[in-house]
């Protein structure tokens, strides 16, 4: 709770700091904002707490993943201060707005009650809706705003009558009682109660873009600005599952097998749609888009996997975080004024020679998309897979299958960058800022594999 | 005794890191001298080992809640496997420094890298730490063909990592079911070695298994019919890719079979061991008659190799004394010829521009020292009896023999097949009249000379006097024969 | 009006919001117009609060009904933001019939 | 007697519905949702559900469609310009929400195992107990929705701004 009021706070500071047009004191408070509510979650007892009014509880579970979404999201307000060099007047509203989003976030972790979750959603969502529209003269960008809009609507719906089927079988929207109403009540079999299980499967999928209700993704990534496109794969990725992952295995109960079949097999879909997507692309950011869908399909397994699955399910998006922040902010750096025509794989060509730091950084993020060992992304497919091999070997062969398939794309950017010969590539400067934040995600990325051990046990 | 093979582990990943930190001619001096002590140590490691044991090197927590850990250890074959990698690495690296090659330190940091991981997989105790190594290995010979390698490099490359890495995670597959059987020392699941040995993997799970296993070494040995990738890599990568794929990296495989595959797997092998031989015997063939077609020196010795390999694979898959040992010798042998026959490729097109054997010939006359030191590496290749290679095959064949007369004998032609194509090879290339590609050709370089001589006198040395590797394997092929109920 | 919810089955009001509910979702895959699409997204979330008043009055528990009025709180927000994303659409457009808009597919 | 009531405006209601999903113009639209608003709030009545059915003609009609038909007035979109998806679309979108409609027909099966409790119910809908339930259980979401409306506050005005200034000079030194 303390974070989200740091976080809120910091939020009002920046608009109010913004109006009396100081605008080079924006980004240090922001940062500043954010690591006090770093801060605060650090300092915070994992033990399990239901409080006000059994609207929310804070435990373990919530620190570690609010935890990795404020870091997320600090690395990318790193990035902010060179990517909006332009603004000028809006910069304290989109500063603002994110860190809306974030509290949005953070509730999304805590939630105990439904009405939490939903308004995190919306408090997440409606920002995000405006910053991806954010390039107002850009028809491309408000496409993405009005996509990404009229999908999250139309998705909020559809959870929220699922929620609604939900309340009427249990007679709860707290998921602890929902879990005591399944023991006791014996809802499992009811229709009412599977098909909300079913409807709230549906929304939430296409929160986190898994097929068949990712179409709207790539067009949104592609569209919204780079940063928000950042921000989008990172931070409401991991608020997406975090939700999925309080709802389905804390709330609904790790013993039921009604709906992990649905989930096993809208994972296997999706990855694998995911992937063959990625294979046909050119532009960088929708191929990160399909990339990013095939990672939703593997982080689905570690909903399969009980109770443990927080685990690997967090060493995972630790990974998929670090490695996508650093694709994008060398990214922003090769398309430097952010235009889609920019955004093609041969923007890469040849900044091994002339780039050689970011394009180690960029294939060191590339192999760990990919999950080539030892690379932190290996780790968290490994956890994955081995916390799902146990009741869906099947689904585990899927993933294998589809982690060889992404090689191939993944893999295409690196041999832009080192193998295509262009005559005099050119040389872009990295500020400072970003050469910070490629340390931190490449060393992430490195050492994850001597502290997998340490990370795991960040979450209970 | 543990901290000697802690320090060839370690020792290339440290000068590694130097030499691509370092430019130039610094980074050669380092590189050289890195090896070379690495080699010594190697050597001492194999004076002072006693081959019938096997040591744990370390044995350190990783992930202790998964039954992970940093566990090495050794026995006699690790240790073969060490001095093949140790000895090899010393006569690739100045053929990498002969290339001229673009950002030479780099290339050179990437061979020592591989060593580091090579080394590795020889040494890991544990199933999780073997598979790390065994994909960090994949990403260093990666890059070298990617960036130095010759046309069509970046579809042939990404065609030969992908095809890699999906036979790996089968294996990753195998390795994490037979996982799930396993009980550690505290009741947990466990990656050690010994616990997977001691697994009690179901009869229905344990064919496959064996077939996730196969996927991974049969793609890296590779056998008929997944060596698909082979041929191509081998000819676009350049020289010192093509002596670490040959010479070294397929040893992974080879030995993959010998320490992971058979032992842990050996439930499900009596259905698939027949399938396993044939393929490896149609290899064996396959490889000899398309090399005997082929114009260019560099595949010729790729498919020459890939029916080498098969013999050794199909000595494994018997999994009797013979076949084993002779498969063991035979690795270290095949990995010193191969090396040999690729310096002499590399030697010919430095110095002709060409590789097609068409275009060559003649050059006997002018370079009389090459053209003996070729002949002792290609009769080692062709294993002529006083050569090394003549050990291996003889036992492998044997080995074969026994379980079967006539796979043993469609295996023999290959030999047959080997001289054929060999000395057509020799002719060609050395005899005849000179062509306008080898007309100005001189004898060879000093350095070129020693090394060449280096290799021949251990075709030689190792052909009359191949006791001391039997020593090293004799007793652990006795224990292993006892684990897999050959 | 008390006896209304012994005289009327909870069924029959699952059928209804489900009916409407699902003329929202329809609507919202058939429709071209991007303001019409927004108003079937009103219609199904007024489906899911007469089906949580519905469920809240028979079960006897007021959290239903609370509920709702932050589903109206949250259908006020998305309103305002999408209805002003699509002034901004119109701003460069000139029109609002989202399958005109495809930039983004090449 | 209800029982007329609840028919009579459930009827009317879905056939408003499809007015709103298939008429011409979006004007029509946008007034024949204001009817299916009105007799929602008739259901809420027949529900016992009283301040709800106010605050749903009020926030809805009162506010939100206000919003709609100025909007619609703004970008003077009453002509009907709106090009058709093809049939084959149509069909198949009419065919996925009818599956959605018998698989949510299906649930109510099970919805039987609810008894109605007429004691609570005449009290529910309340707006003392309604008061209670959100300043005590739900103060935290309802402090929370204040972020929400300042977020989409901002957003609007955000988007309200021209961006004037996205090609001048960088500010920063970063």
């Amino acid at each position: 709770m303390k974070a989200i009021i740091i976080l809120f706070a910091t939020a009002m500071v920046v608009l109010f700091t913004g109006i009396s047009g100081k605008r080079t004191w924006l980004l240090p408070l922001s940062v500043l904002g954010l690591l006090a509510a770093f801060a605060s979650l650090v300092v915070d007892a994992q033990i399990p707490v239901i409080s006000y009014g059994g609207m929310v509880r804070f435990d373990g579970f919530g620190l570690a993943y609010s935890g990795l979404t404020v870091v997320a999201a600090t690395l990318i307000f790193v990035l902010s201060g060179y990517f909006y060099r332009g603004l000028k007047d809006t910069l304290a509203d989109h500063y603002g707005l994110l860190l809306f989003s974030m509290t949005g976030a953070l509730c999304m972790f805590s939630f105990e009650h439904m009405v939490m979750l939903f308004l995190g959603i919306e408090i997440l969502s409606i920002p995000l809706y405006v910053m991806a529209g954010s390039r107002m003269d850009d028809l491309r960008s408000s496409e993405a705003a009005l996509k990404y809009f009229l999908m999250g609507a139309f998705a909020t719906g559809i959870l929220l009558f699922g929620i609604t089927l939900v309340y009427g079988a249990t007679g709860a929207f707290e998921i602890t009682q929902i879990q005591q109403a399944l023991d006791v009540k014996k809802v499992y079999s009811m229709p009412l109660f599977n098909t909300g299980l079913l409807l709230i499967i549906v929304g939430l999928s296409f929160k986190v873009s898994a097929a068949p209700f990712h179409f709207w993704s790539p067009d949104v990534y592609e569209g919204s600005p780079t940063l928000v496109t950042a921000f989008m794969a990172t931070v409401v990725k991991t608020a997406g599952f975090g939700a999925f992952y309080k709802l389905f295995v804390m709330g609904f109960g790790p013993e039921t097998p009604y709906w992990s079949m649905t989930i096993a097999v809208l994972a296997a879909l999706t990855m694998t749609v995911g992937n063959l997507s990625a294979l046909r692309q050119k532009s960088m950011k929708r191929m990160m888009a399909y990339s990013s869908i095939s990672h939703a399909g593997y982080l689905m397994m570690g909903l399969l996997s009980g109770a443990a699955g927080s685990k690997g399910l967090f060493l995972y998006l630790v990974a998929y975080v670090m490695a996508t922040i650093a694709v994008f902010s060398v990214f922003m750096l090769v398309n430097k004024d952010d235009d889609i025509a920019g955004g093609h794989f041969s923007a890469f060509s040849g900044i091994g020679k002339s780039n050689p730091v970011a394009a180690f950084i960029l294939a060191l993020s590339m192999l760990s998309l990919a999950g080539i060992p030892i690379t932190a992304g290996f780790f968290g497919k490994f956890f994955l897979f081995t916390g799902a091999f146990t009741n869906f070997p099947w689904l585990v062969g899927v993933a294998v299958i589809n982690s060889a398939i992404s090689i191939y794309y993944y893999f295409r950017v690196i041999v832009e960058m080192y193998f295509n010969e262009v005559a005099d590539p050119e040389k872009f400067v990295i500020p400072n800022t970003y050469r910070l934040v490629m340390l931190l995600a490449a060393l992430t990325l490195i050492g994850l594999a001597f502290v997998p051990e340490q990370v795991l046990a960040l979450v209970p | 005794m543990t901290t000697l093979p802690l320090l060839i582990l370690g020792l290339p990943l440290v000068v590694s890191v130097a030499v691509f930190l370092t430019k130039a001619k610094l980074a050669r001096l380092l590189a050289l001298l890195g090896a070379g002590l690495t080699l010594v140590l190697t050597v001492t490691l194999w004076l002072t080992f006693n081959a019938g044991s096997t040591v744990q090197v370390l044995s350190l927590p990783w992930v202790p809640a998964a039954g992970i850990g940093f566990s090495f250890a050794l026995d006699g074959p690790g240790v073969l496997m060490l001095l093949l990698t140790n000895l090899l690495i010393p006569f690739i690296l100045p053929v990498a420094c002969s290339q001229n090659a673009d950002k030479e330190s780099n290339l050179l940091g990437l061979i020592l890298a591989m060593q580091f991981a090579l080394n590795g997989v020889f040494m890991a105790w544990d199933g999780f730490l073997f598979y790390i190594f065994w994909e960090l290995a994949l990403i260093p010979i990666y890059f070298i063909a990617a960036i130095w390698g010759g046309e069509n490099r970046q579809r042939i490359t990404l065609k030969f990592f992908i095809y890699t890495f999906s036979g790996s995670l089968l294996m990753l597959l195998s390795i994490l079911t037979v996982y799930f059987f396993t009980q550690g020392t505290d009741g947990k699941h466990s990656f050690d070695w010994v616990a997977l040995m001691a697994a009690n993997v179901p009869p229905h799970l344990a064919p496959w298994v064996l077939l996730g296993f196969f996927a991974a070494f049969a793609v890296k040995i590779p056998i008929f019919p997944f060596h698909t990738w082979q041929p191509d890599t081998y000819t676009v990568a350049p020289t010192v890719g093509t002596m670490l794929l040959a010479g070294i990296m397929l040893k992974m495989g080879l030995f993959g079979v010998y320490r992971w595959m058979m032992p842990i797997a050996a439930e499900g092998l009596p259905l698939y061991r027949d399938l396993f031989l044939y393929l490896a015997v149609i290899g064996v063939l396959y490889g000899a008659v398309i090399a005997i077609q082929q114009d260019d020196l560099k595949r010729l010795v790729a498919y020459s190799s890939l029916s080498h390999v098969g013999l050794i694979a199909a000595g494994l898959f018997v999994g009797n004394e013979f076949g084993v040992q002779g498969a063991l010798v035979q690795m270290l042998n095949h990995g010193i010829n191969v090396v040999g026959m690729f310096y002499v490729v590399h030697w010919i097109e430095r110095r002709t521009g060409t590789r097609s054997l068409e275009a060559l010939g003649g050059l006997a006359a002018n370079a009389p020292q090459f053209a003996v030191l070729f002949m002792i590496i290609l009769l080692g290749s062709i294993a002529v009896p006083l050569t090394n290679g003549f050990v291996g095959e003889f036992l492998l064949l044997n080995g074969l023999f026994q379980y079967n007369g006539w796979l043993a004998t469609a295996a023999g032609l290959s030999i047959i097949f080997g001289a054929v194509y060999m000395l057509r090879v020799y002719q060609k290339v050395m005899y005849g009249n000179l062509k306008a590609a080898t007309a100005n050709v001189e004898e060879a370089g000093r350095l070129d000379l020693m090394l060449l001589s280096l290799i021949a006198a251990l075709v030689l040395v190792l052909g009359v006097f191949p006791q001391p590797l039997f020593n090293l394997t004799a007793d652990a092929v006795g224990k292993w024969l006892a684990l897999v109920g050959g | 009006m008390l006896n209304s919810i012994q005289v009327i089955p909870i069924e029959y009001y699952l059928v209804l919001s489900s009916v409407l509910f699902s003329i929202g979702v329809l609507g919202v895959m058939i429709r071209r117009n991007a303001i019409v699409v927004l108003m079937c997204i009103e219609l199904m979330l007024n489906a899911v609060n007469l089906l949580l008043v519905a469920f809240s009055t028979y079960l006897g528990d007021g959290h239903g009904q609370v509920f709702v009025f932050f589903i109206m709180v949250v259908a006020a927000a998305e309103a305002t933001i999408g209805l002003s994303v699509l002034v901004l659409i119109y701003r460069n457009t000139k029109g609002v019939d989202i399958h005109q808009l495809d930039q983004l597919k090449h | 007697m209800e029982l007329i009531f609840f028919f009579i405006m459930a009827v009317l209601s879905v056939l408003s519905a499809l007015t709103v999903v298939f008429a011409k113009s979006p004007v029509h639209s946008v007034l024949s949702l204001i009817v299916t608003f009105f007799l929602l709030s008739g259901q809420y009545v027949l529900l016992n559900a009283q301040f709800v059915a106010i605050v749903n003609l009020i926030v809805y009609a009162g506010a939100i469609m206000v919003l709609f038909l100025f909007v619609l007035m703004l970008l003077n979109l009453k002509d009907e310009t709106e090009p058709q998806k093809s049939n084959l679309v149509r069909l198949s979108v009419t065919i996925s929400a009818g599956m959605l409609l018998l698989t949510l027909i299906g649930s109510v099966r099970g919805a039987i195992a609810i008894p109605p409790s007429p004691a609570q119910s005449a009290t529910v809908g309340l707006v003392e107990n309604l008061g209670k339930i959100l300043f005590s259980d739900f103060v935290v979401p309802f402090e929370v929705a204040s972020i929400l409306f300042i977020a989409a506050m901002v957003g609007a005005v955000l988007i309200g701004k021209r961006n004037k200034e996205t090609d001048s000079e960088p500010l920063t030194t970063f």
